[in-house]
């Protein structure tokens, strides 16, 4: 077994236009017991910046709270928030200082920049920075979710069509997924708000 | 400016006012009245002798030498304090072996001498140690020949036909120039080393000494060795006589 | 429905082939003659099956007078062979005279055999110096050192024993040993798939260091090799004139 | 540096609370050959005397004004080495920043940093202060800045600064000439004219040096042969 | 200070607190995660007045394309550059330290860096790790002795050529260069041969794919043609489409966090005593 | 690749995707065969045609692929001695189940989706596993790209559940056109993201009129 299957997870970002969604199933198990229905996996760095941390939840977790450690003490040495390719940056030093004893997560970051300019990005365990323009997937659906969002996927979407195209594209694939699912998380960012939607799924 | 240190003698690392390192001097002054040292460089090798100063009758003939092998093809003598000279012979002693580990042949006599000085040097620049109070005469036969090295206190080292260290080096570097050393055997040198730390000695001050030589030649196969038994009986008898000579013009 | 018996096998296990280390299966050659010495390799580097570098300089320069023949792991060799020419340069500033190629080998040979854990290399050193000529000196896996007459490394070496042991000749002069040289290497690489490409020569003496290129095409033939000759692109591309036969299907 | 735990500071108080040592560092400050800087609306610009001992030393292999990062540089008055210590510690600062954020340092980031290595050398032991003032002139997204830098370990950020020798008849003369909306060109003039204030001997593109920074937010040392065009436009 | 800075990664060291742990996970039987491989082909030549190299932009996770257009050309100098194939976070850690040093060296000797420079280092780097840093590299750059262009491997070996593949795609740019490289060739031609190796690569290798990246070194003037080619566009797009009407998803919660717009500080500077 | 050890099997990737209408089936596959990192042939049909109304996709170790579609049809052959008939497609996928788990113990390393019309004219699919477990769906998809397609296809063409009672007929709402465009479309999609799936798009389509065929140049990367 692949240490990425104990938990189990479905991580997705996606890019619209002037703003993008980050949504995350809500499954939390052991292998093929589930042990929480409404987990969170996407978790705010600040206003406009978020990660979701697929793979080992223990790591997920740990890794978390250095980055809000690091990220807290920039804000309070700097005056100002991270931007979103900072933040990876970060994420990815800090990853690939463990080279030869990763923490076994597989992070999603999404942000609004400055001219709130879309950002995400995807790394491996060890911090190779993958960033692209239109989405990025993680987590034990990630083959399902490329297929998904490869088809599904249209540029310069507005946050609604952005909102429904994620989530068909996050259910579709945690459905075929029996590590991740029962329904999803949505965070829906655009440069005004922030809509935070919980989604209905197959609960299995 | 006087020569004397008035608070500017206490550490080695105290310039006087006038450039000097008073600590270096008086270090140099406990090889002045030390016995004498005398090394020569003959056309086919190296003889070192010293006059070996006994403090007491009681005191075994051959012991406490001041002349040491550091390697199979170089050895020293020390003048001062003997104490000191071993703590150098040793470091010699490691330096030449461990070059010889690294690089895979004999350390030449000039790298040994360099390697030395630097170590001597070495002490006269931190405040927590005290210079060594000996002078040596490092003699070796390499590759590139027999040489002949003086290292001295302040860790000074220069290479000399002839060299003479201790209570009697005047004396002793006035023979020497008289010697026409590159016509000189290492047998012949014996003799002359003999006679020469014969003439020198003070039978005023001090009483007995005893006579200690080593060479390093193509006699001796390159290898530092103590002179052959019965060529140091002859030297000695030599000295005598010319010392009787002398005694009798 | 049940899930299928298994997973595809590691599709990507094929890429371990490209990524293995860098090896320099070879044929490396040294030889004395009379006045100096003759260095011979050829220009293979292999990973796995795959030929990264054709045209490699696998005789590299320590000193100026002194070079090494490399084989083994490549980046091993590389690394000892840039760590002992920084020690000899050290080493030659040091005492001031050109380093001799007795401490050259002896400082690979230290390397090669205080991490014999850790190389895979196999060296022969070759080189003149004013007091013992020339010299060569094989430093095989573990940190041996031979002085030999003749020496021959790699995996080609095995097809050479015989007609070393056979056509070597004391006393040789320096384009007889040279031809010896390029004769073997090119039989060498004949036989040997690891060994291939040209044949390199160096060769050193009172006089200087001079280098030699053999291209593969001005090797001579041994048994059953064929003529080189263009790709059939080339021939295809050359014109009607020469297009072969097409094979009948 | 005296890292043993017996070592302890040179920089101690005097029984009037003050710290000698610094004030003596600030007096090498003071004794040094004048530097200034000037905030302009669209850039920095830092420019500095190069009076040197001797006509046969060779002025070309010196250069008292330095990069930091691509967009900062930095210029000292005081004890040239010890500014040479400085600058090595913050360029390593600013590509470890670089590294870690793959993010330019902000010009505050960096000068801060700088403070701290000189506020250390007024506590640690077997030490003593850098005999040096520096300014820092960047531009970064915060816009253009300018930064002075201390013996002591403060710093402030200024719209026009000047220090060494000069000092007082320097700033006196950057107040009266000093305007907010002064652009890059314009404070270039004004930092020779202020540098010609007090100058002795004639000013030319060899004794001065002058750095500026504009909206390209790339730091350059302008050639001798550039500052003898802007001296000729000052004239 | 000393306290907030424990967290502070050591400069360039990697810590291993976590392999304990790891191994007795691997030892219970667990399967390590594989890390992003860029399965590449990277190419360089040395033309007449310069150095070209080329790379194509896949990245690989397995099977699966992590990345199709992704940057394998690295930034080392301004006058050098190194192609990374390998374990995609090491080629891009290894080749981003170097290029830090290597302008903290420029800063210090106030010189143009040299490609020399740039391969001892790389290669102590990549010798001190015995291959367990998995980056194979094709440097190329024109320095004051001219231009250069060398191979590295994961072990830290390495090779000086005048034309030179890496990658799981090298054996298929190799042939292209074999076959066609001359001395002497112009920019042009140049150009065109590394991109028709790194093609090569793509069409038939699977581990490379996408499109081509040209970076051209000559002296005082890099050009980087970053998607110089593109021979792979997406060959079919639905007609239809996949459009969901608004409400097509079911919702159970929606939260909707205003945000403020960022208030217009005044600039004030910075002042501290 | 060599083969090593005790494993036999080689796995030379490609993608099959099926989609029954009510009056139709599309079978599609790509055309590349490939190993490792290597391309053996970009034109190579994993649709082998069984009978009249019933085709054969499959992919995986070409080996047993092309044993298990001559298997089939010289079992197909007798068929038509005995019977004077072409075989119909729900027979013909129990006598596919029936081969493959013949070899429970030593499978052909194949993964199948017979898709054809049945005996009422309407579209079916039938999908596999290695050893001969299978179901009558309305969409399958196998393979290498099986896992990238297989939510698409679910969300297009979410077919009802199989518990659902009375049972639903399990054909796909699309018309074939529509349904060839969707196929055309996951190929496109898939081809961006699995590195064994590319080349060529080979698309049967059975309807009542016969069998049709139609290609699609895919990236060749």
């Amino acid at each position: 077994m692949s240490i990425f299957e104990y938990n189990g997870s479905a991580l997705v970002a996606m890019v619209g236009k002037n703003c993008f969604a980050i949504a995350s199933d809500r499954r939390l198990g052991v292998q093929l017991q589930t042990i929480a229905t409404d987990f969170r996996r996407i978790y705010k760095i600040h206003d406009k910046l978020y990660i979701g941390l697929s793979g080992l939840a223990t790591d997920a977790q740990t890794l978390y709270q250095r980055l809000v450690f690091r990220h807290k003490l920039y804000q309070l040495r700097e005056e100002r928030d991270m931007k979103p390719e900072t933040f990876a940056s970060l994420v990815s030093a800090l990853l690939y200082e463990k080279r030869f004893g990763p923490y076994f997560c597989q992070p999603v970051i999404a942000g609004l920049g400055d001219d709130n300019k879309p950002f995400i990005c995807t790394m491996d365990s060890i911090g190779a920075k993958e960033l692209a323009k239109d989405f990025v997937v993680a987590g034990t659906a990630s083959e399902s979710l490329y297929g998904a969002c490869e088809s599904m996927y249209k540029p310069d979407m507005e946050p609604e069509e952005l909102f429904e195209t994620i989530s068909q594209a996050l259910l579709a694939s945690v459905d075929r997924d029996c590590l991740s699912g029962w329904g999803g998380h949505v965070l829906l960012v655009t440069p005004t708000e922030v809509q935070e939607k919980a989604l209905k799924g197959r609960m299995d | 400016m006087s020569s004397i240190g008035t608070g500017y003698d206490l550490s080695v690392t105290t310039f006087s006012p006038d450039g000097r390192v008073f600590q270096i001097e008086y270090a140099g002054k406990a090889v002045d009245n030390s016995g004498t040292v005398v090394g020569i460089k003959c056309k086919d090798g190296i003889v070192l002798g010293v006059e070996k100063l006994i403090s007491s009758k009681m005191m075994l003939a051959g012991s406490n030498r001041r002349i040491h092998s550091v390697h199979r093809h170089s050895g020293m003598a020390v003048s001062g304090l003997a104490a000191d000279g071993r703590q150098i012979v040793a470091r010699a002693k490691s330096e030449a072996t461990n070059y010889e580990r690294i690089y895979g042949e004999p350390i030449p006599v000039k790298e040994l001498a360099d390697r030395v000085a630097s170590y001597v040097h070495l002490c006269t620049l931190y405040w927590w140690l005290r210079p060594f109070g000996c002078g040596i005469i490092l003699g070796g036969y390499d590759r590139d020949g027999p040489q002949l090295y003086i290292v001295e206190p302040s860790g000074v080292s220069y290479r000399y036909f002839g060299a003479a260290i201790g209570k009697g080096r005047q004396a002793a570097k006035t023979e020497i120039e008289k010697l026409k050393l590159s016509e000189l055997t290492c047998r012949q040198g014996v003799i002359e080393v003999a006679k020469i730390i014969y003439g020198v000695h003070d039978e005023a001050k001090d009483k007995a000494f005893e006579l200690e030589l080593s060479w390093v030649c193509e006699e001796s196969n390159r290898q530092h060795q103590k002179v052959p038994e019965d060529l140091l009986e002859a030297a000695k008898a030599a000295a005598q006589a010319a010392l009787e000579e002398m005694d009798a013009d | 429905m049940a899930p299928p018996l298994a997973q595809w096998s590691n599709p990507l296990a094929m890429d371990s082939d490209l990524n293995d280390p860098h090896s320099m299966g070879t044929t490396i050659i040294g030889v004395t003659y009379e006045g100096g010495v003759v260095l011979g390799a050829d220009s293979r580097t292999s990973t796995g099956m795959y030929v990264a570098n054709r045209a490699s300089d696998k005789i590299t320069q320590l000193t100026d007078n002194v070079y090494v023949c490399r084989s083994g792991s490549a980046a091993d060799s590389q690394i000892v062979s840039d760590y002992v020419r920084y020690f000899l340069h050290q080493h030659t500033i040091q005492l001031g005279q050109p380093a001799t190629v007795k401490v050259a080998a002896n400082l690979l040979r230290l390397f090669s055999y205080q991490n014999k854990n850790m190389l895979q290399t196999g060296l022969i050193v070759g080189g003149w110096d004013k007091y013992e000529g020339g010299q060569i000196y094989s430093i095989p896996l573990g940190g041996t050192i031979l002085r030999q007459p003749f020496t021959i490394g790699g995996s080609g070496s095995s097809y050479l024993y015989g007609f070393f042991d056979q056509e070597w000749k004391e006393g040789m002069s320096k384009d007889e040993a040279e031809k010896l040289v390029v004769k073997a290497v090119s039989l060498a690489i004949a036989r040997d798939g690891a060994s291939g490409g040209v044949v390199r020569t160096v060769i050193i003496n009172g006089d200087g260091v001079r280098r030699n290129f053999y291209s593969g095409d001005s090797l001579p033939l041994w048994h059953e090799e064929l003529e080189p000759r263009n790709s059939l692109l080339d021939i295809l591309s050359a014109g009607p004139a020469n297009t072969p036969e097409p094979m009948s299907i | 540096m005296g890292d043993s735990q017996y070592s302890f500071s040179l920089t101690t108080f005097s029984p009037s609370g003050k710290l000698v040592q610094i004030e003596h560092a600030l007096m090498a400050v003071g004794a040094g050959q004048t530097s200034l800087g000037i905030k302009a609306a669209n850039g920095v610009v830092i420019a500095t005397e190069k009076k040197l001992p001797s006509i046969l030393v060779d002025e070309s292999s010196i250069q008292k004004i330095q990069l930091m990062t691509p967009n900062i540089g930095v210029v000292y008055s005081g004890m040239g080495p010890d500014s040479r210590v400085l600058v090595r510690k913050s360029r390593k600062q600013a590509q470890q920043y670089y590294r870690l954020y793959k993010e330019a340092i902000p010009v505050t980031q960096l000068v801060r940093e700088t403070a701290t290595v000189m506020q250390e050398f007024t506590q640690s032991g077997g030490v003593r202060p850098f005999g040096v003032s520096l300014l820092v002139a960047g531009f970064d997204d915060s816009g253009p800045q300018l930064y002075q830098v201390d013996p002591s370990g403060s710093y402030f950020s200024w719209k026009a600064s000047a220090m060494g020798k000069n000092v007082s008849n320097a700033k006196t003369f950057l107040e009266k000439r000093y305007t907010e909306d002064m652009e890059l060109d314009d404070a270039v003039h004004t930092a020779i004219l202020t540098l010609k204030e007090g100058f002795e001997g004639q000013i030319s593109g060899k004794n001065i040096e002058i750095g500026l920074i504009g909206t390209d937010r790339k730091f350059r040392v302008l050639s001798p042969a550039e500052i003898d065009d802007y001296l000729a436009e000052v004239e | 200070m000393a306290k907030a800075l424990a967290d502070v990664p050591p400069k360039g060291g990697f810590s291993f607190d976590l392999c304990r742990r790891n191994d007795m996970l691997v030892k219970k039987g667990i399967q390590l995660p594989g890390f992003r491989k860029t399965g590449t082909t990277i190419v360089g030549l040395i033309f007449e007045d310069g150095v070209i190299l080329g790379a194509d932009t896949r990245a690989t996770e397995g099977p699966i394309v992590a990345d199709k257009n992704c940057e394998k050309i690295h930034y080392m100098a301004p006058n050098i550059y190194c192609c990374g194939a390998g374990t995609a976070a090491d080629t891009e850690a290894v080749t981003d330290m170097v290029s830090s040093q290597l302008q903290l060296h420029r800063y210090a000797t106030g010189r143009e860096s040299r490609v020399v420079t740039t391969l001892t280092l790389l290669k102590s780097h990549l010798f001190s790790y015995q291959g367990y840093v998995s980056a194979a590299l094709v440097l190329g750059g024109v320095d004051v002795t001219g231009p250069h262009l060398h191979t590295v491997y994961p072990h830290g070996s390495t090779d000086t050529l005048p034309f030179a593949t890496m990658g799981s795609g090298s054996l298929a740019a190799m042939a292209v260069f074999e076959s066609k490289y001359k001395e002497g060739l112009s920019r042009e031609e140049g150009i065109q041969l590394v991109s028709e190796a790194i093609c090569s690569g793509i069409f038939n290798d699977l581990g490379s794919g996408s499109n081509v990246d040209v970076c051209v070194i000559t002296k005082g003037k890099t050009d980087y043609l970053r998607n110089h080619q593109l021979p792979n566009p997406r060959t079919y797009v639905s007609s239809r489409g996949y459009s969901f009407a608004k409400g097509h998803t079911e919702v159970l919660s929606t939260k909707i966090i205003p945000l403020k717009a960022k208030p217009e500080v005044a600039v004030v500077d910075a002042m501290e005593e | 690749m060599a083969l090593r050890g005790d494993w036999v099997y080689e796995n030379n990737g490609g993608t099959c995707v099926a989609i029954a209408g009510s009056d139709y089936c599309v079978v599609a596959a790509d055309t590349r065969l490939s190993v490792g990192y290597s391309i053996y042939t970009r034109d190579y049909s994993k649709i082998c045609k069984l009978a009249d109304k019933c085709v054969l996709a499959s992919s995986g170790f070409q080996g047993d692929m092309k044993a298990l579609q001559k298997n089939l049809a010289a079992k197909h052959l007798i068929y038509q001695h005995q019977h004077n008939k072409q075989m119909s497609c729900p027979a013909m996928a129990r006598l596919l189940s029936n081969t493959l788990y013949y070899k429970r113990f030593f499978p052909y390393y194949t993964f199948n989706i017979l898709g054809g019309l049945d005996n009422e004219g309407k579209g079916c699919v039938y999908s596999y596993d290695a050893v001969g477990s299978y179901e009558r769906t309305g969409y399958s998809c196998q393979g290498t790209g099986g896992n990238l397609i297989t939510p698409v296809l679910d969300n297009q063409l979410k077919s009802p559940s199989p518990l659902l009672l009375p049972s639903r007929d399990a054909v796909t709402p699309l018309s074939e056109s529509e349904a060839v465009d969707l196929v055309k479309d996951v190929f496109a999609s898939a081809t961006e993201r699995d590195i064994y799936t590319g080349d060529k798009l080979e698309i049967i389509i059975v309807n009542a009129t016969g069998i049709r065929q139609e290609f699609l140049d895919l990236r060749k990367d």
